[in-house]
């Protein structure tokens, strides 16, 4: 396979089973084209998932994928990694999947780093189920198993991660197909584990739910496009701009023109900001938000092996112990 | 001369006992004598000095062979302090040698024990032989030239006792000695102090007055097969039969687990055998733990895990996945007593219904089980060459306490033993068809190829829906997914096909009663079917069974199947062989006594059991 | 007059056909027949239109009574696609009356289903009656007048086929006209559409050159009990049952779940029973669920959970908690195809392992088993009388397709029924011996007092690890162990002394041939062993058996046991009576067909049975 | 029980069984210390812990006692908490309990913001099975299953809380009997979910950890004690301050006398000061660290059923559904 692969060489022959009109679709594309740009190995990328409708992922790419049990994708991509470094993991889990169920597995893969792209794809309710409220739907969803409106207060999968000590977090939106193929290029890049949150569009159970920023004719007004040391400008021709107040210890919106100064530059190895960034309503804050670098848990778990898992010795030499004695006939 | 001699040590859980106990055992083992030990501690890291549920025992049963058990009933106590002395009263055989510290009984710690007045006095100790020392006293001053703290100066009192037993029993100070150079060599003056305190001990053995009443003791060698032994644990023995396993099949293996009693001792062993190709994960949980283990099976390397009962509980719905995508799996179960928490320190063999039945859905599985420390390198090896032959996880019983126990062990030849085959992933010629390839089974023991990512040509997907038996591709079809459900059970059915015949132990192949039993209850098992002539029949294949086990079996009356739960291998052989064994279950956490086994075996005779 | 006849409604996830089915159903109920029905879909929410696994089908089979299952085959098919009919045909009558939706028959719908070649005329349907209609063009015709968009007119159609179904039946239009008012009042526009849909549909049965080929049909009416009846799902019985439970108890209900298929029905009923002092709480996973439903046990409501195997999997260490510290809980598992993931919408009876023996350590609990959807609510409030009774949780087990499965049911009256008791809490003398109140069981039920926290004077502390059975403090102690175990074996025993003894269904009370059953196969047994004139004996308590079934069997030469799994009843029955069963197993996800059984048993009695 | 408890009478008859020495004796110690000052009731206050050394904690407390199951302590406190909510419910677990095995449970309770007194023992280390390192170990602890050193990145179990929407952090040290007290009296008056870490020590196998700063010879500069409103001073005669760096989004210590000006004050109200003071290592800060209280979720469990889980109406009249019909003889 030495000749470039493209987007359409990553799609496999399995018919593809979401809704019409389901956000994954996008995904699905963008995925497949960021591959074909990154120039991935089919041998040796792998998609492991959970399950949920996002979860069916790993069987519409022309890859290696295991579709393996709710919430515990991150755990077998571990092992997995572990056992063979030298692939590229993907993770797909759906807030339910990644969040409920399978949050303990996402915070620990987190804090160790582990050589991951997991992706999430947040469309605030479990699809597969038919529609329940998930982890991250917001106070008051009306779903089958709330009539009445969700009483729970979401979970931001931002926050959570960055708490969990997660040392890349990205966002994008399904149907934005530069936005979403740039994260994924830089998440592919990335050494250690890269959290990416999608947000997708079920339009079955929780048609709209993003619209309010997702919709392209505001997308300048709702939509803020971070590039690490560029400053965060959005809005018609730029003309806004965001800025720190140390008193409020809060980030606000200001007309660039008016103060260009103190528009702030996005650094994406600041945590602080990067947890303010998360918090931003009107603009959402997309691409990459926080980016710090650290020793991937495979790299520090073969370089703490001192054979890097070879067989250097064998068993006869350990088997005697410190006091063996011999019996003779 | 005596045939055998059982003794007990017991202490404080500060006294060092355990260690006290080990060392014994080494000197027993080189003495050339046969053993079986019992370590007996408390759940709590260390209860309060001087409580009955504070004091740790380590109970050694030595001489001529075959040593299977730790003994029933103690002939020599060391008791550290009054409380020791109350616990282990009721199990000495009567006449037996009690080693008192007397300068532990004082009037507190004679209350913290609940003796109302001391037992030396009161006539409580009439019926035994009772030797006297103020060890602790001895101890201190023999080590008191070493200008160590009150305490630290105590903490050798384990090795004046040592010493003396040593006397007692005419071995060498040598390598008990060379063991604490080892050990304590960082810091020589500790070192020299617990060397000194040995010394002590053997030299007080000698002292006239005492001797009279501390009879020295010599006891059969032991007619071992000849060939190199050493004293090993089940968790040694388990560790080294999973690195072993790593190098028959020629793989890595990647250990995958989260602590607990009394599994956590494999995953400290096996973190010590890196050179060998092992790698140990420690999970968040046990879920994840096992889900790492299947993770690195699906990336080629020999996955493991293990656990006990409650965390075994937790793996089931994996275990499940790894059925379903037919990966290879050794999944160790430490069983201890329950239910829930349960009594985590006590043993038990109640994880059989749990490992033979306890999944969702039809799901079945290979089960073993190891009957004695050594025999769990042996299992280990066959559980992952199970795993590998047919493309299935399996499940390893092993009763807690061999995690702790040691014997004596004939030093297996790992390299005269036959390699792990695995089924080679097919050449790829790439394209769709390929990705069949996963699901083409090899027609005797129905294991698939173990296609691994980043083998060219061969990318395919599979996981925990319902696959179709030729494509691997995802099916709802009816008639399929009987295909495939009888195909698993097939599958496990066909181990039996690769396996030994089932084997008496002992006694004729016919007769009015056989005595099956599994896992840690071999020892008194083989001794009471030895004293009472039965047949014995011990299993270490627990699913599927021998294939010829039902008509062995049937030659006989009486089906006897003593065990350590409430009657789940009953269950079994009633489901699987339709027979009508007779139960013995004792769910007490402690083993068997071999006397309470031929009881029961002469009432079985004589008709007249409940 | 037909005895019975069975209709399929078969299209598109798309096309309403559920509703149209229950809507259906609800007509034949008002109309005075028995009747069954098996809804059957595709576990994609929405899978691609027009392919043949995104066919869904509702199937009913109607008339006079007793009518048990769907029917084997059906004869009449309403299709509303080309592969609707391609899945649909196989399982056809031979002869039967096929609607076929003809506009639908485009080359790319034909290419979609897998045709080559257009099946009406290839004679492929040359051995059934064909009435062909253009369904969605009249429906059109009908809606045009509303302006809606062309989707949503198209969205009538099955209300406009469900017209004609209805003229053919002779039924009348208006609670389905009164439905879909209520459901759409909303939106009066789409509503009226609907209506207009409806009866175009009726009046267009009546037009001339149709009705030739289109026969009315009536069918004998039931010959019911006298009693008010209602149409009801498992799960809407199950939800009623839970509630009804918490009212005869007196106790409000707190179900804490986590949506799974197709367990997930019952946890959305329950919402809608908030004034029955009934409380939901969706749990981030299976665990937090039982956990949760645990705590609130401990706290004096009625806890109750519900899954399915995976999710059940994952309960399991919680469970033994839930044993060990003697509290009440209701567990539901909905059973669906496995292992793993395996067949989540299919419905399968192979969790019987699971819920009798998949637990850590010697960990009983009782189990039972609904044997149809109006049952489900009989054995919830069974289910809560014996966690209430014996203070312990107890796994009530539903095959997964009875949640949508409907049947006509003999409305209950709640204020007839046998109040719950429990035990309540002693009075408290406060002091240190009010704790161990909390231990001092009846002697009957060996149930413990349900104290609970905030009850003055009773303050004691409890927990997973082993208690002491008097005072209830922990204990490691070997005899208290082995009593506890026995007791919580003797505990599960006991329900046996308060359940009904096991009743003959059908047949004569002795003979060669007998049936057991249990769980959804009620139905097709049920009509097998009438045809064949054997008797029938149906479990509805799984652990323990009643006490009269050994004795009861082994009147009969042959016992043969029926279920959808691998046998996993007959090995109970090996088991617990030592019989040895004849087991006829599927696995496929799909019920027995009343035939099938029928070939069976006459095999069995010819004695040629493989 | 009219009377005022003491201390004592929150002292269960069970022998306490932690090892001499341990630091769970002074925890506990402190604990029936605050019940009594807050007037607490025996009979309608419970413990609910999980398992290890920390978890045996309600045996030894004359109150209601739950020792449950490894990690599920909060999972079944609520449905307890829910089920009577006018109790009082503390949970007691430590940092394996509560943030490995049961780090899911925990953040889903924080979210959730249900009435529970969380205590977190953190010694770092999983005590009572014999001293493995634990997910708040620091990289490099050796300990039986990491011989060669741990190189998972730990936890921080102050930011996993407030990432997971935490509305109340507080910090302790076992032996410091005020400190404890306070915050322990501060959980016990807060509605909803109260997180308190205990920073505590395991002699056996995690000796003095935190010696660094829980040294009382050099307490003053190397501990920060919070109070809201108040200058976050410290060091001898509160010499030193904490000043907040807008460039760097950092704190920084600076002489008080100096820059009195500029020496922040504490506001406990403020998320993103709670994220720099739970990373702050010289001084560390100790006390409440975050404050925001919001509806609890019992409370909005309760509001949200509309009969407040009472049986208002019977099944009879539920039973019939809409369409029943009536067979006569
Ligand atoms: C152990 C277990 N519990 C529950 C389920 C049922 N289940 C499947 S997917 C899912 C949630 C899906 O939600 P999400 O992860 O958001 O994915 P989505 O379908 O929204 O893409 C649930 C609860 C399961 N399959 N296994
Ligand atoms: C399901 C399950 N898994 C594992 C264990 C073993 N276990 C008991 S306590 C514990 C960790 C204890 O650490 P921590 O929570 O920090 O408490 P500590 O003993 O340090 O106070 C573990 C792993 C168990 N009892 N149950
Ligand atoms: S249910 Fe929602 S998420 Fe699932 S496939 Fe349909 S649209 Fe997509
Ligand atoms: S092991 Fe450590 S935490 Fe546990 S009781 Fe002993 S000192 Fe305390
Ligand atoms: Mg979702
Ligand atoms: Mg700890």
């Amino acid at each position: 396979m030495s000749e470039k692969l493209t987007a359409k060489d990553f799609a496999s022959s399995q018919e593809v089973r979401w809704c019409p009109g389901c956000g994954d679709y996008a995904i699905l594309k963008a995925v497949t084209g960021a591959l074909a740009d990154v120039g991935a190995h089919p041998e040796s990328t792998v998609f492991v998932s959970g399950i949920g409708c996002a979860s069916r992922f790993p069987y519409y790419v022309e890859t290696y994928g295991f579709h393996t049990i709710h919430g515990r994708a991150p755990a077998i991509a571990t092992g997995l990694k572990l056992a063979n470094p030298d692939l590229d993991v993907w993770v797909v889990t759906g807030d339910g999947d990644g969040l409920s169920i399978g949050g303990n597995h996402l915070v620990h893969t987190l804090r160790r780093n582990v050589g991951l792209k997991i992706l999430l794809f947040n469309n605030e309710i479990y699809g597969l189920t038919k529609g329940q409220y998930s982890p991250t739907s917001r106070v008051g969803t009306r779903s089958p198993s709330s009539p009445g409106g969700s009483i729970d207060t979401p979970l931001s999968p931002g926050q959570l991660a960055l708490g969990a000590g997660a040392r890349f977090f990205a966002r994008a939106i399904d149907t934005d197909k530069p936005g979403l193929g740039h994260v994924l290029r830089e998440a592919h890049a990335f050494d250690g584990t890269a959290f990416t949150e999608i947000f997708q569009n079920c339009i079955v159970y929780n048609e709209d739910v993003f619209a309010s920023f997702t919709d392209r004719k505001d997308a300048a007004d709702t939509q803020l496009h971070l590039r690490h040391g560029e400053p965060m400008l959005f809005g018609k021709d730029n003309s806004k701009g965001l800025r720190f107040n140390a008193d409020t210890f809060a980030l606000e919106v200001v007309e660039a023109a008016a103060s260009p100064g103190n528009v702030l530059v996005h650094d994406e190895t600041n945590a602080v900001l990067a947890r303010l960034l998360v918090e931003l309503e009107r603009p959402v804050a997309l691409g990459v938000l926080y980016r710090q670098p650290a020793q991937a848990f495979e790299a520090a778990f073969y370089a703490h092996h001192p054979t890097g898992m070879k067989r250097t010795k064998r068993v006869a030499e350990f088997i005697k112990g410190p006091n063996s004695w011999t019996v003779s006939s | 001369m005596l045939q055998s001699i059982v003794v007990r040590l017991a202490g404080d859980s500060g006294d060092g006992i355990q260690l006290m106990g080990s060392q014994f055992a080494v000197s027993t083992a080189l003495s050339g004598r046969d053993f079986a030990t019992f370590p007996d501690y408390p759940a709590e890291i260390r209860a309060p000095a001087g409580t009955t549920f504070g004091v740790s025992a380590y109970q050694i049963n030595l001489g001529g062979d075959p040593i299977t058990t730790a003994g029933d009933a103690p002939d020599v106590l060391v008791a550290f302090n009054p409380a020791a002395l109350k616990v282990s009263l009721p199990m000495l055989q009567a006449g037996a040698l009690i080693i008192l510290n007397s300068d532990s009984f004082t009037a507190r710690s004679l209350a913290k024990a609940g003796y109302e007045e001391d037992p030396r006095e009161n006539g409580t100790l009439d019926r035994f032989q009772v030797v006297a020392a103020d060890i602790g006293h001895f101890n201190l001053e023999a080590v008191k030239s070493f200008g160590l703290s009150k305490s630290e100066g105590g903490r050798c009192k384990n090795f004046w006792a040592l010493g003396l037993l040593l006397w007692m029993f005419g071995r060498e100070l040598e390598p008990v000695e060379a063991w604490i150079r080892r050990r304590l060599g960082g810091n020589p003056n500790l070192c020299d102090a617990n060397v000194a305190a040995l010394h002590a001990g053997h030299a007080f053995g000698e002292t006239a007055e005492l001797s009279a009443a501390l009879p020295q003791v010599t006891t059969d060698t032991a007619r071992l097969a000849p060939g190199e032994y050493r004293s090993v644990t089940g968790a040694e023995a388990l560790a080294l039969g999973i690195a072993a396993a790593g190098e028959l099949a020629d793989r890595p293996v990647l250990f995958c687990s989260y602590p607990i009693t009394p599994s956590s001792p494999l995953l400290h062993r096996l973190t010590r055998l890196q050179e060998l190709g092992v790698g140990t994960f420690q999970a968040e949980d046990e879920i994840a733990a096992i889900c790492a283990a299947i993770g690195a099976s699906y990336g080629g390397m020999i996955g493991v895990t293990s656990s006990s009962g409650p965390g075994i509980a937790l793996k089931t719905e994996a275990m499940g996945l790894a059925v379903s995508a037919e990966l290879p799996l050794l999944i160790v179960n430490w069983q201890r007593g329950g239910p829930s928490t349960g009594l985590p320190t006590k043993t038990e063999q109640s994880d059989l219904y749990q490992a033979v039945y306890g999944r969702n859905a039809d799901t079945p599985l290979p089960v073993l089980a190891a009957s004695s420390p050594g025999e769990c390198f042996d299992m280990a090896i066959e559980g992952v060459r199970i795993a590998l032959r047919h493309m299935t996880p399996v499940i390893l019983l092993v009763d807690g306490y061999l995690s702790n126990v040691s014997e004596p062990w004939l030093i297996p030849i790992v390299e005269a033993l036959a390699p792990i085959e695995s089924h080679a992933a097919p050449d790829a010629d790439s394209g769709p068809s390929a990705r069949m390839l996963a699901s083409q089974r090899d027609p005797d023991s129905l294991g698939r190829p173990w296609i691994t990512p980043g083998m060219p040509g061969l990318v395919h997907r599979t996981g925990g829906l319902e696959k179709d038996y030729v494509t691997g591709h995802i099916s709802y079809d009816p008639d399929n997914h009987q295909r495939m459900t009888e195909f698993r059970q097939a599958k496990v059915d066909a181990v039996a096909n690769f396996i030994p015949e089932q084997r008496l132990e002992l006694g004729p192949d016919k007769g009015d009663l056989v005595i099956v039993g599994w896992g840690s209850t071999y020892g008194p098992i083989y001794q009471a079917a030895r004293r009472t002539g039965v047949s014995f029949v011990h299993l270490r294949h627990i699913n599927p069974l021998p294939a010829n086990l039902g008509e062995l079996l049937s030659r006989f009356d009486k089906v006897l199947v003593p065990e350590m739960n409430n009657g789940q291998l009953a269950t079994l052989l009633r489901d699987k062989l339709c027979i009508q064994p007779v139960s013995v279950c004792k769910v007490s956490g402690q083993p068997f006594r071999i006397a309470e086994l031929v009881d029961r075996i002469e009432a079985e005779r004589r008709g007249d059991a409940a």
